[in-house]
């Protein structure tokens, strides 16, 4: 341990040994990423994020029901997809150094400020941080909503989805997205986007979360729909007491039981402090 | 050491195809190597190719849809070519993929379609022999490495009998109340299928044209290989329509306010 | 020739497959591009707006990589901001040009950028310069750009003449355009174009489905066939000769 | 313009013979009855090619085939096993017994050794003797008779619940009890519900619809609990033998 | 029979002295004997008639026809040995189809009879086979329009306006001059087919006989097709009714 | 073979009814060679907080050390025991902080955190190699058996499990999962945890 204060920013210290693994032949584990059908889209008063909440490791599910709308500001949101872990921790970035540019600037954070922020850290980064955002929020200038891909370049648009479902959401945004829905209609056409993924893509799975920013409020609908829950199993599976057979057993006890010692002096009669 | 000669005096690598499911002619040589190996060309690759294809199940028969392009890479070069084909009285086919295999296919099946017709013994082909007759075709031309590079929806109606199939280059069959080929297996089918679904029997013609008509229209928006020229084939018991070719409505209108990409006002 | 060359594409990386274009008149530019990104085949935005602002009378059009593409203008833009307020005079487009073409040229090797700088400014007046794939920079009358151009040199050679006015520049872009999106499926959607002069930066916009059409192939399909071919040929109404028992 | 490079300068692109159509099968031996069942989800990739292709094949009244791996090759071994079966049938006046179907799956599977058939295959019924049976087989035939075998995706997921709720594998019985042999009916198709509900919850290939084949041993006592089961469909072609049943459920779409 | 008895008459592949072919002529006999067939070529269409006599009231109705199909707009009648006849459609099925391989197109009617005929007529030069019992009647409309033509056991072809072979021919043909074949539409066509068939049963009015048709032209679309039931049955009426008014 | 499959390793973590418990696999391995048959890969973090380490041994030395120091400059630094949810978020970021260049470790933490209240709520969660958290309300599992584990515990688990029902569950999902696993079983190590005391137990199993 060199130091107790790490610098900043990546370590590459085990790059080398990793490297040597890689030349042996030794292919790395996947990382979680989230297939994931993520979508935005504006409305009246403002815009609506989705997503599903299913999290992949290979074709194995890692999380059925995690989170993929991330905390920017209040007022700012951000749906990733990708690698999960890069997702997680760049939008938390941002939102940590947006936290710190609204308190130097004394101003509510703007959508675009977060955007630039995410681009140019992608950007840095050429791709190799694999985050797949859908950033949306409202500020001083009205709704904003953008996608911005791992290797750091953005589009502004109405309507928009990311991940592997996002030929599926889009094909519901292009035959159902108008100009100024109402919340409700915006809301359902969410609904029906991450549904379209959810049930059409195995990335994407569970249930569907959403997000409405208007410029007054922000509204995390968590587990807006649960169409795949699981039903009840057909048999109970506890096991009688005593079916698994085990060598030896050590007990940490955690109640530190306090035994009263009194030394020198006797029970009730008070110290003299005269 | 595995029980497979030709794996012999490799390094053993069980995560790796441990049956040895590739064919002898595609696992990694071991013996010397010819010094022209590399020029060989096995296998050819789709030139001409044509993007995907629809088609539902509806109250009277099946409908299906194609566009009217054939691709060579990004280069629109064909923009007037029919991809719905109807084989015999009850069926049509529609394909993506390579155009030349298609073709080839067609010139196929007519063989097929003259020599039943001729054969006069009172039966014809419907879609589910035209199917199985394909699929078994490209499933041998596949065996041998030298497959027929196309995905193909078969759709009919025969004997009351509504019939919608795939069948693609490797031989792999599947079927459904919707189908879609390339792209519009991601774009266009979660559309289908929430439209088609349970609904086939209800679905009238006018409906089922609707639907096939919005999901071209997503298609094009969306995918970079299409033109908003198609045609579409209804097969009923009445026997096989192909229609002339019609163009997209599109809407662009929300565009035109859009600037930039980020930050950009003017 | 500015090809994007998709084997230095990064995988999955977003593409500007793309047709732009600049043209310069007596009293300004016209500049013009396409709409339509793409990863793969799949259409990642259909409305892309490739005209980008980099100062006040100068803009630039740009194919390649989207994220290049974009740090790069952004780049640029912050560049000329910094200097007409340390100047305090506007950059020359000559200027912008050559901010571009340090970046792409020093870079070159990281970048996947092809841009057209366009625009209009008091020493010159109006002037285009195109900045292909190595990072060189050109000046010229008019130029094209991006994957779809290379189906339409011949058009404008063809076509182009000196001492056009607005409007028929304005046409011969649209034109332009209109064909390389029609020939070149990394190209397509709407066409937007700028008309950047002394006075005013003026937006124009023309529709996915009101571009000036070309030929496009016969109507009615299918082979040559003679008139009197029978019908059965289509395989329409085939009966066979059944067996009366 | 990718596509124009790429024909300028032909990349290898190398025809891969096979695909991975995802899903997974299974069957259990009972004392006088086998389940065979299978998902009905196929997929390439992310997508679903269909939600209902049948991976589970009755060949005898007596004998049922999964197969699983690559649909393709998978539809043409069954075909060819059939047509194997039928051939035996107008030769022999009778239904080739499960064990010669077994080892007749197994000389085909190798003939083919060279180009495979990419598929695992699970053939369950009723042996001669009236006992139930199951045979694994894996792509180029190498097979064993089990009691109970899981393949396909989510094979590592079901394999270890069914060791452990069907063989007992690492359970003590309770003091003075043994382990049953043989399960009930009932139970063994709860199990296989149960199996399937969770295999579609962790593995995104499996889903959609789940096919159980029940065969049951001439005179089985089972049939008793097959007469609550709802929407049960009986496929026996001969009388007075084994009988064959179907029973269809839903799993989970997503 | 002058050949009989002289030697000349055993192989295919042996002139008689004064230049014959008596296997070839023999062939013809076989023609000869059998039940009439006749083509008609007329402005939009070509019609095909055979007087099919039926030797067993056991058989089945409508079995071993004697028009068949060859490609979509080419059918052939034959007179002669049945199987023959089958056997010369097999053929011509293939050369159909090797046509259509080998220029992609549909084949003219002439191809199919030049290739027919050489293939006929390859039965005349060996001492190993014989002849081909039966006279064929070709009929399409191609590109050229409606075609009619026959080729006989020596292969040798002709086209036709109105073709006729078989045991009543002279008649048939007799009747076949009379009518302006150019002027007449193909339903005009099946009834006059219908009653030349007739009319030339007289002869043999003890043999019981089916009487078979077929169409090509603008009325199926330019398919060979079996002529409707009910125009089959009109066009049958009409026959017997002219045959009462003939004598 | 990936990196993962070097040494081996698995554990799982489930919830009960306020009670959690973690358990794995004893085998340390070089590939498919057993080298130890008591290989720990779980290792207490404070008394009420488990931590499991399966993957690439070395990393499980140098993660174990790492931890216990951050852990104990926590301690230190804000005078408090560390909760588990604060001991998740210091392993993620730790993970991530290698993003390019990962300790090849799939962690799963297993605990009790204290409500306002002042009781104990169950708490489980694992991370990928790069520090992507899962917390669930059921069950976390990780290392090479990890599929096999999904199949099993998705099968076996069920709610409210009170501590010794929990011990049986996680011990037979364990056991069946490591015995279709190459690379994990030789032995496991059942921890329970409840709101005061930490049950320890040694699993026969199979040595193959």
């Amino acid at each position: 341990m060199a130091s107790v204060y790490s610098p900043p920013g990546f370590n590459f210290s085990n790059e080398i040994r990793n490297n040597f693994l890689l030349e042996k032949g030794l292919p790395l584990p996947k990382a979680t990423s989230t297939g994931t059908t993520i979508v935005g889209c504006l409305f009246k008063d403002g815009i609506v994020l989705g997503a599903d909440t299913r999290a992949t490791e290979g074709p194995i599910v890692a999380d059925k029901n995690c989170e993929k709308i991330h905390y920017i500001t209040e007022n700012i949101r951000c749906c990733g997809a990708g690698t999960a872990a890069d997702t997680e921790f760049t939008t938390a970035l941002i939102s940590s150094n947006m936290e710190l540019h609204a308190l130097s600037t004394g101003r509510k954070p703007r959508v675009v400020t977060a955007m630039t922020m995410l681009k140019q850290m992608l950007y840095r980064y050429q791709g190799h941080v694999g985050a797949a955002l859908v950033l949306g929020g409202v500020d001083a200038t009205g709704p904003h909503l953008f996608t911005i891909h791992p290797h750091g370049s953005t589009d502004k648009l109405p309507y928009v989805t990311m991940g592997s479902g996002s030929l599926a959401a889009m094909a519901v945004f292009e035959s159902g997205w108008r100009a100024d829905m109402s919340r409700d209609e915006a809301l359902n056409l969410v609904k029906a986007a991450i549904s379209a993924g959810i049930f059409n893509d195995l990335g994407s799975g569970s249930n569907v979360d959403a997000c409405i920013i208007t410029a007054t409020h922000t509204e995390l609908l968590r587990n807006v729909e649960m169409p795949n829950q699981r039903v009840e199993k057909e048999r109970k599976y506890a096991f009688r007491r005593g079916t698994t057979a085990w060598k030896n057993q050590t007990v940490r006890d955690l109640i530190v039981k306090e035994e009263l010692t009194t030394v020198g002096a006797g029970p009730g009669e008070a110290m003299d402090t005269t | 050491m595995d029980h497979f000669p030709t794996n012999w005096g490799r390094p053993r690598n069980d995560a790796y195809d441990p049956y040895g499911t590739y064919p002898i002619a595609h696992r990694p040589n071991n013996g010397p190597k010819d010094a022209f190996a590399d020029a060989v060309q096995r296998t050819q690759q789709p030139i001409v190719t044509g993007t995907s294809v629809l088609a539902i199940k509806y109250k009277d028969g099946i409908m299906m849809a194609a566009d009217n392009l054939a691709s060579y890479g990004s280069l629109a070069r064909f923009k007037d070519i029919q991809r719905l084909q109807p084989v015999g009285a009850h069926t049509v086919i529609g394909a993506g993929g390579d155009m030349s295999d298609f073709q080839y296919i067609q010139l196929m099946l007519d063989e097929l379609i003259i020599d039943e017709f001729s054969a006069q013994d009172g039966h014809t082909l419907g879609p589910a022999e035209v199917h199985e007759y394909l699929a078994q075709v490209m499933y041998a031309r596949r065996s041998k490495m030298n497959p027929l590079w196309n995905s193909i929806l078969v759709g009919g109606v025969k004997d009351g009998k509504r019939f919608l199939a795939y069948v693609d280059l490797l031989g792999t069959t599947y079927s459904a109340s919707t189908l879609a080929t390339g792209y519009g297996a991601y774009i266009a089918q979660p559309l289908l299928r929430t439209a088609v679904e349970g609904k086939e029997d209800i679905l009238t013609e006018e409906e089922a044209y609707k639907i096939l008509e919005q999901s071209m229209r997503v298609l094009y928006y969306r995918d970079a290989r299409t033109i908003d020229k198609y045609q579409v084939a209804t097969v009923t018991e009445k026997g096989v329509y192909i229609s002339e070719s019609r163009r997209l409505d599109t809407n662009w209108s929300f565009a035109e306010g859009i600037r930039g990409y980020g930050a950009q006002t003017q | 020739m500015d090809h994007v060359d998709i084997n230095r594409l990064k995988t999955g990386e977003v593409n500007l497959g793309t047709s732009i274009m600049a043209v310069q008149f007596e009293g300004g530019v016209v500049i013009g591009a396409d709409s339509r990104t793409t990863t793969g085949s799949y259409i990642a935005n259909r409305v892309t707006d490739k005209l980008t602002y980099v100062h006040d009378r100068i803009y630039c059009c740009r194919s390649g990589s989207a994220a290049d593409t974009q740090a790069v203008a952004d780049i640029v833009h912050y560049a000329l901001q910094m200097y007409s307020q340390t100047a305090g005079e506007p950059p020359t487009v000559h200027h912008a040009a050559s901010v571009f073409q340090k970046l792409c040229y020093e870079n070159k090797d990281q970048l996947t950028a092809g841009i057209i700088v366009a625009g209009w400014d008091k020493e010159v007046g109006p002037s285009v310069y195109n900045i292909p794939l190595g990072g060189g920079l050109f000046r010229q009358p008019w130029a094209i750009g991006g994957s779809g151009s290379t189906y339409v040199y011949g058009y404008c050679d063809a076509t182009y003449r000196d001492g056009w006015g607005r409007d028929e520049c304005i046409n011969f872009v649209k034109n332009t355009l209109a064909l390389a999106m029609s020939r070149d499926g990394s190209s397509g959607g709407v066409i937007r174009m700028c008309v950047i002069t002394e006075e005013k930066v003026e937006r124009l916009f023309v529709p996915g489905d009101e571009l000036p059409r070309f030929w496009e192939g016969r109507e009615v399909l299918g082979e040559a066939v003679p008139k009197k071919q029978p019908v059965g040929e289509a395989g329409i109404g085939l009966v066979p000769m059944a067996v009366e028992a | 313009m990718p596509d124009m490079v790429s024909l300028a300068q032909p990349q290898q692109r190398q025809f891969n013979p096979y695909a991975d159509n995802g899903g997974t099968i299974l069957a259990i031996a009972g004392a006088d009855f086998t389940v065979i069942a299978g998902d009905t989800r196929q997929s390439e990739g992310y997508s679903i090619q269909t939600r209902y292709a049948p991976k589970v094949f009755r060949l005898t009244d007596r004998a049922v085939l999964a197969v699983n791996g690559f649909a393709a090759d998978g539809n043409m071994f069954v075909k060819k096993v059939r047509q194997r079966l039928e051939w035996y049938r107008h030769a022999h006046a009778k239904d080739m017994p499960l064990r010669a179907i077994a080892r007749l799956i197994q000389t085909m599977l190798y003939a083919r050794r060279f180009f495979p058939f990419y598929v695992y295959n699970i053939l369950g019924g009723i042996e001669e003797d009236g006992s139930g049976a199951v045979y694994s087989f894996d792509p180029v035939g190498s097979y064993e008779r089990e009691a109970c075998r899981a393949a396909g995706a989510a094979q590592s997921l079901v394999q270890p619940f069914l060791d452990n709720q069907i063989y007992f594998k690492n359970q003590v019985p309770a003091p003075g009890m043994a382990h049953p042999v043989h399960l009930p009916l009932s139970t063994v198709l709860s199990l296989v519900i149960d199996s399937f509900t969770s295999a579609t919850e962790r593995h995104i290939e499996v889903g959609d619809g789940l096919e159980m084949y029940v065969v049951l041993a001439k005179g089985s006592t089972a049939i008793q609990s097959l007469s609550t089961v709802r929407g049960i469909q009986e496929m026996t072609v001969t009388e007075d033998g084994e009988r064959v049943f179907v029973i269809r459920r839903e799993l989970k779409k997503d | 029979m002058t050949s009989i008895g002289t030697g000349y008459d055993l192989s295919a592949s042996t002139y008689s002295p004064d230049g014959r072919i008596f296997q070839v002529e023999y062939a013809n006999k076989a023609v000869e004997n059998s039940g009439t067939a006749i083509g008609l070529r007329v402005k939009d269409g070509v019609v095909l008639a055979v007087e099919k006599l039926v030797h067993s009231k056991l058989l089945v109705p409508g079995v071993n026809r004697r028009i068949q199909t060859v490609d979509r707009h080419i059918g052939l009648a034959t007179a002669g040995l049945l199987a023959d006849g089958r056997h010369l459609a097999n053929r011509a099925r293939d050369e159909a189809a090797s046509f259509r391989d080998q220029y992609r197109q549909p084949p003219p009617l002439k191809q199919i009879a030049d290739r027919l005929g050489l293939y006929v007529q390859a039965y005349t030069l060996y001492s190993s086979v014989r002849p081909f019992g039966i006279s064929t009647i070709l009929g399409a409309v191609d590109k050229t329009g409606p075609a009619l033509y026959v080729v006989e056991p020596s292969g040798v072809f002709h086209g036709y306006h109105g073709a006729a072979v078989g045991k009543g021919r002279q008649l048939a043909k007799t009747e076949l001059e009379k009518l302006k074949l150019s002027e007449l539409t193909t339903r005009e066509a099946v009834k006059e087919a219908a009653r030349i068939i007739y009319l030339v049963h007289e002869d043999a009015k003890e043999k019981e006989f089916e009487l078979e048709m077929s169409w090509v032209g603008d009325e199926t679309n330019g398919i060979h097709l079996p002529v409707p039931k009910d125009l089959q049955t009109a066009a049958e009426q009409a026959a017997k009714a002219a045959l009462e008014t003939f004598e | 073979m990936s990196i993962m499959e070097l040494n081996g390793g698995s554990v799982i973590a489930m919830v009960g009814k306020d009670c959690v418990a973690i358990a794995s696999d004893l085998r340390l391995g070089n590939q498919a060679l057993g080298i130890s048959a008591n290989f720990q890969k779980i290792f207490p973090v404070t008394d009420r907080i488990y931590l499991g380490l399966p993957g690439l041994a070395t990393d499980v030395t140098t993660l174990r050390e790492r931890f216990r120091f951050r852990v104990n400059m926590y301690t230190i630094k804000e005078e408090r025991e560390i909760e588990p949810e604060t001991f998740a978020r210091l392993v993620s970021s730790t993970l991530y902080e290698h993003r390019f260049g990962p300790y090849f470790i799939e962690p799963v933490m297993a605990g009790l955190s204290k409500t306002p209240s002042g009781g104990y709520k169950p708490f489980i969660a694992a991370a990928d190699l790069i520090g992507c958290l899962n917390f669930a309300k059921d069950f976390v599992v990780a290392g090479t058996a990890s599929s096999k584990l999904y199949g099993v515990a998705e099968g076996l688990w069920e709610p409210d499990l009170e501590p010794e029902d929990l011990f049986e569950t996680i011990s037979q999902t364990l056991l069946n999962a490591v015995d279709r696993d190459a690379y994990s079983g030789w032995g496991c190590v059942v921890h329970v945890i409840t709101k005061d005391k930490v049950v320890t137990r040694t699993l026969k199993g199979r040595m193959d």
